[in-house]
């Protein structure tokens, strides 16, 4: 069904490879059989417009979203729509929302802590040193004790970060992680993204900052109608899209 | 009529009122603790993936809702009996009131768990949280802030209705109100003073649980 | 005053007991029936009067009429100094013995056997105020809002005695409850008046003449034929 | 002597059910119109007249029903006011009722967002005509659950009545528990009958909810 | 105080004209002393960073946020801080806000016709003319009937220009109004407001989209901590910044 175009380089084994993702909600099919891979280390960016169904594609690799059909296989670990406790998945899988997400009433380092102590178990001591060094990465390593309430949008979302990044995925997800910014703040996240990137992390991003995506990442995915349609190098794409849609896509976006 | 208002007559009688007030706030304190305690074991079961429970503690809820406390409470005083279930009528009065308010705790508990982002849901369950550590440690603490005036006003709805349970001679403060007024046939002095302490008592009460909800849930309220 | 009331109005109203049978009960249609309801009847005959019944507690049947809703209080009200401070009576209108009653097993047998026991009595009432004079603090006693409560307490066995008239027990018994009260000892002997308002001279002596006139002509005794098995005694 | 047949039992307690409806209904409508008033005082822009409304609210709803009800019964007639059961019920249903629906209403009004004040502002609207036009209309919609979700507090209120002698449901079960000694089966009833009056109020508050987060 | 560099044209008489405005929400002076003057037909866009004050200076300009101190003059008649009844002012102030805040119970076409009706007296017949025509301006003749909440963002915020609109304001105020919208739903509203530009329109602005501003507005004020620090062609401002603060809000919104 997917029209890859084999632009991504064959390697032995991807991080992340999706095979035939189906997804339905109701009587309306969103995701048509999906397939994607992912190699360790690479920055995917996922566009298209609203409603093409690339939230829930991304929702579906950590699980949020229980696929109809198809494999999801992360880090040579296949999950199959039936099974029941994903948290094994999850535990490979991070994820930052748009809308932030943290826990209001935690600290931004109780924040990155808890799962550490409820899920990995960590002592007190490993905890914290854990939630110091992931909030120093994006730089918040002074607002350890600060209320997300206190803090800007944008040092909410670099918390969401970090609170991701101290699980030591072997993945991050991101869904449109700016969009709920305000225009100043974007750039900051976006600084934290990029380094995540150029630390060899790897990365699948849904964005509308097409110079970011441009600039950042090594492969473009562009959605449409549930499936994906083109996929390659950025410039490529942008600047030479095959079929209308994105065509369309492209001029629309730059046309404001 | 000419009425001679004789309020210094009330001051034999200041150990029966002082007690009933005791009484009033000893029943409700108790019985609040345990009343939300039900609350929150209710309204986690009515969130619950098990659907006979999430059933049963619904029939729970809305028999009680439904129905009034003095009717609760003579089922429970009188009505047990006949079961071979006696109880004492501090205890009787006391069940009543956790009965009662456990339903509605229930129900204004599971509004608060309803109004949780389904995003912090989202989030802790991406970071690998299992259902109840997502309840204990996300759903609960920001839920109770955001009901904790509602439940208050609950808790001194009770505070409240328990006056009539002076009906099965729980000495609380309507029951001192009543007994002083059959002894010193002045109703006027003995409710306006009975009704100026449960005014008193609201007004504390209400503070008092501000206060706690400023300590417990300071935190859950930056949401 | 009430007297010129009544007449004008030709409406006497009576606060009665719905809770106290035989004094006051209430029939399958849930209206008042009795001996005071009788008593009430006749005298309400006498002052040409429609008679209006109010059913009252022990607890509130002072104040009722002392807030003005009703005339006349008949309601099985006995006597006592406090009450005197505050209404007048009549004549007595009825016998009745106070006592405490239990259950057959119970062993009790004067005062002192109630020491460590919980009795039952209506806030309020004659055998209240009686009974809070004679007992220690090592017995328990239950006050409730009204004979409902005291009776339904007995029987539902919340309560391991009662102190009540010895007419209501014997109406009780009469019933065939689960549990029968048995006298254990008299509290005290306290006919029945009629309570009026203090300053009601002319309404008080009109009520002692027909009460004089309703012992001596048999249809006071009558009534008691009907609702308590005896005659009227002849020391009332 | 008497024998209360099952029927006796229910067929009195239903005769009594009259009067906890009538009861209700004066409460209700007696109440919501009396809230009404409260409600437009407490939103007023002047402050004396929004503290007066609050220590209102906070008065009816800070004491029991049962202390109102016994001040409004024994106490009225002290100073000259002639008050029956009917009256004492009456005013005092309406008290707690007012106090409890101004409340809930001032909340809807609260609901309102304050972009549809400020939009209406700008369109040169009056304090008046904002409230009639844009505040009241949107008010009013999610004043519907609650309002009916709380008639079920005024029926269950009801019960307290019982206490100055009328003889609504509770009160009945009472005198017939004394008279038949079957305090299970009359207070079963009693609930039951409560029950049946209040659930289908409970049930209508919910699906109006439910209709009107639908219809957001 | 204001650094106004003439770079406006002088006039007779401007139709919006701020003298002097300060305002505190308590303790915090929001306002620091504005003076700013718009010509008739003239389309300002105030630019600044988040808490500069571009919002509580629109406000005070149809009387949302009571001044404190200064003058607001609108075609020639004065508002001074004290006057209670704004509604005079209001007329000649029409505002469209980011939220769009159209009147849910109300269709689109009963919310352009309710200040028509209540506060003109107008009849319903020509209520209902001015509202289609008012509709049909911005491309929404088709959707009198329709509900809020039937309508897309990008609708939403059409109907509500068209509610102000309608009241024929002599100024029309826009705070941010595609801040809530969909990237692929602001150019509809874009190019709403670049038509009422052409067709004469005086508006005031405050907006994040700078190719717009660039494109489409006569002037561009900077506003920075409560006063205006530059204004001018935006041309000159976006290419020639004067001040290192403009220089790095130029910066940082471009870095993107
Ligand atoms: N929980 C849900 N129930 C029903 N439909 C849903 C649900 N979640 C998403 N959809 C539908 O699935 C489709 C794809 O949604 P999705 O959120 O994946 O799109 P998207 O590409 O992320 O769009 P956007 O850019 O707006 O975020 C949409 O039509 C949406 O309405
Ligand atoms: N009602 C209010 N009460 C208190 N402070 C306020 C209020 N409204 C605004 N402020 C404060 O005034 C300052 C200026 O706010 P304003 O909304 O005018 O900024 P802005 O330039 O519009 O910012 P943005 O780009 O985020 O909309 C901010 O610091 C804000 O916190
Ligand atoms: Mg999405
Ligand atoms: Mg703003």
């Amino acid at each position: 069904m997917s029209l890859a175009d084999g632009s991504v380089p064959p390697s032995p084994r991807p991080l992340v490879k999706l095979t035939n993702i189906r997804k339905s909600f109701g009587p309306v099919e969103v995701l048509k059989g999906v397939d994607m891979a992912v190699q360790e280390g690479q920055v995917v960016a996922m566009i298209g417009r609203s409603g093409s169904g690339k939230s829930t594609l991304l929702r579906s690799i950590n699980g949020l979203e229980r696929i109809d059909d198809g494999v999801i296989e992360v880090d040579g670990e296949c999950v199959d729509p039936s099974q029941i406790d994903l948290r094994a998945l999850r535990l490979k899988v991070g994820m930052v929302f748009q809308q932030f997400n943290l826990f209001p009433h935690l600290s931004a380092g109780e924040n990155v802590m808890l799962a550490l102590k409820v899920v990995k178990k960590q002592d007190k001591a490993s905890c914290r040193a854990a939630a110091e060094q992931a909030l120093a990465k994006v730089g918040l390593g002074h607002k350890f004790d600060a209320y997300p309430s206190h803090l800007s949008g944008g040092q909410q979302q670099r918390v969401a970060i970090a609170r991701s990044l101290a699980m030591a995925p072997k993945v991050l997800l991101c869904d449109e992680i700016t969009s709920a910014l305000d225009p100043e703040l974007v750039s900051e996240v976006l600084s934290v993204v990029r380094k995540l990137a150029e630390e060899g992390m790897t990365l699948l991003l849904v964005t509308h900052e097409m110079r970011f995506a441009r600039e950042v990442c090594d492969s473009l995915v562009f959605m449409h109608g549930g499936r994906i349609i083109e996929q390659g190098p950025p410039a490529e794409l942008f600047d030479h899209p095959k079929t209308a849609e994105l065509a369309q896509f492209v001029g629309m976006v730059e046309a404001r | 009529m000419a009425y001679r208002f004789d309020f210094a007559s009330l001051l034999d009688y200041a150990p029966v009122l002082v007690h009933g007030v005791a009484t009033t706030v000893g029943l409700t304190l108790v019985g609040a603790v345990l009343g939300v305690g039900i609350g929150i074991g209710g309204a986690a079961a009515r969130s619950s993936a098990n659907a006979p429970l999430r059933v049963a503690v619904g029939a729970y809820v809305e028999l009680i809702r439904n129905t009034p406390f003095l009717v609760q409470l003579f089922f429970i005083f009188f009505g047990l009996p006949s079961l071979g279930v006696r109880l004492p009528e501090w205890q009787a009065a006391l069940l009543a009131m956790v009965i009662n308010l456990g339903a509605y705790a229930t129900e204004i508990i599971r509004a608060g768990i309803d109004a949780t982002p389904k995003g912090q849901v989202e989030a802790g369950a991406s970071l690998g949280m299992s259902g109840p550590q997502i309840f204990r440690y996300i759903i609960l603490g920001p839920a109770m802030g955001k009901i904790w005036p509602a439940l208050t006003s609950q808790i001194i709805i009770v505070m409240l209705g328990s006056s009539v349970c002076s009906q099965i001679a729980v000495e609380e403060l309507s029951f001192a109100a009543n007994f002083i007024q059959s002894r010193n046939f002045r109703p006027f002095e003995v409710y306006f003073v009975a009704t100026a302490l449960y005014l008193a008592l609201a007004v504390g009460l209400r503070w008092l649980l501000a206060r706690l909800g400023d300590r417990l849930f300071a935190r859950a309220a930056r949401a | 005053d009430a007297l010129e009331r009544i007449t004008k109005e030709k409406v006497l109203r009576v606060a009665v007991p719905q809770d106290f049978p035989p004094f006051g009960s209430v029939g399958t249609d849930l209206k008042p029936i009795g001996y005071d309801i009788d008593a009430a009847g006749l005298i309400a005959k006498e002052l040409g009067a429609k008679v209006e019944l109010v059913p009252v507690s022990s607890s509130n049947r002072i104040p009722y009429l002392t807030t003005g809703k009703v005339d006349l209080v008949i309601s099985s009200l006995g006597k006592n100094a406090e009450r005197e401070k505050v209404i007048d009576f009549s004549v007595a209108y009825a016998p009745f013995y106070n006592g405490v009653f239990g259950p057959e097993a119970s062993a009790v047998e004067k005062v002192e056997d109630l020491n460590g026991k919980t009795v039952g009595v209506t806030r309020g009432s004659v055998e209240d105020i009686e009974l809070s004079k004679i007992v220690t603090d090592k017995v328990t006693v239950r006050r409730y809002e009204d004979n409902n409560g005291t009776i339904s307490a007995f029987l539902s066995g919340q309560v391991e005695l009662v102190a009540t008239g010895n007419v209501v027990a014997a109406a009780i018994f009469e019933r065939n409850p689960p549990r029968l009260p048995i006298l254990k000892f008299l509290i005290k002997n306290s006919p029945c008046f009629v309570g009026l308002n203090k300053d009601e001279g002319p309404l008080l002596e009109k009520v002692n003449a027909i009460l004089t006139k309703a012992k001596a002509d048999g249809s006071l005794s009558a009534i008691a034929k009907k609702w308590l098995g005896t005659p009227l005694p002849k020391d009332l | 002597m008497l024998n209360f047949t099952f029927w006796d039992i229910l067929s009195n307690l239903l005769l009594a059910a009259r009067w906890t409806v009538l009861l209700s209904a004066i409460a209700f409508v007696c109440g919501g119109v009396a809230g009404l008033l409260v409600l437009l005082a407490r939103v007023a822009p002047l402050r004396p007249l929004q503290g007066a409304m609050k220590i209102y609210i906070e008065l009816f709803q800070g004491t029991p029903l049962l202390m109102q009800l016994f001040i409004v019964f024994f106490v009225l007639p002290l100073v000259g006011v002639e008050t029956s059961p009917w009256t004492a019920a009456a005013v005092s249903l309406t008290l707690f009722t007012s106090a409890y629906l101004a409340e809930i209403w001032r909340g809807c009004v609260d609901a309102v967002p304050k972009g549809q004040w400020e939009a209406s502002a700008s369109l040169a609207l009056s304090y008046g005509e904002q409230m009639r036009y844009v505040v009241l209309p949107q008010a009013l919609r999610i004043a519907v659950p609650p309002t009916v979700g709380f008639s079920v507090q005024v029926v269950k209120g009801t019960a307290v009545t019982s206490i100055i002698g009328f003889v609504e449901i509770t009160k009945a079960g009472t005198m017939i528990t004394n008279a038949t000694f079957q305090p299970f089966l009359v207070y079963g009833l009693v609930g039951l009958l409560y029950f049946a009056l209040c659930y289908p109020l409970s049930l209508s508050a919910k699906a109006l909810e439910r209709k009107l987060n639908v219809a957001r």
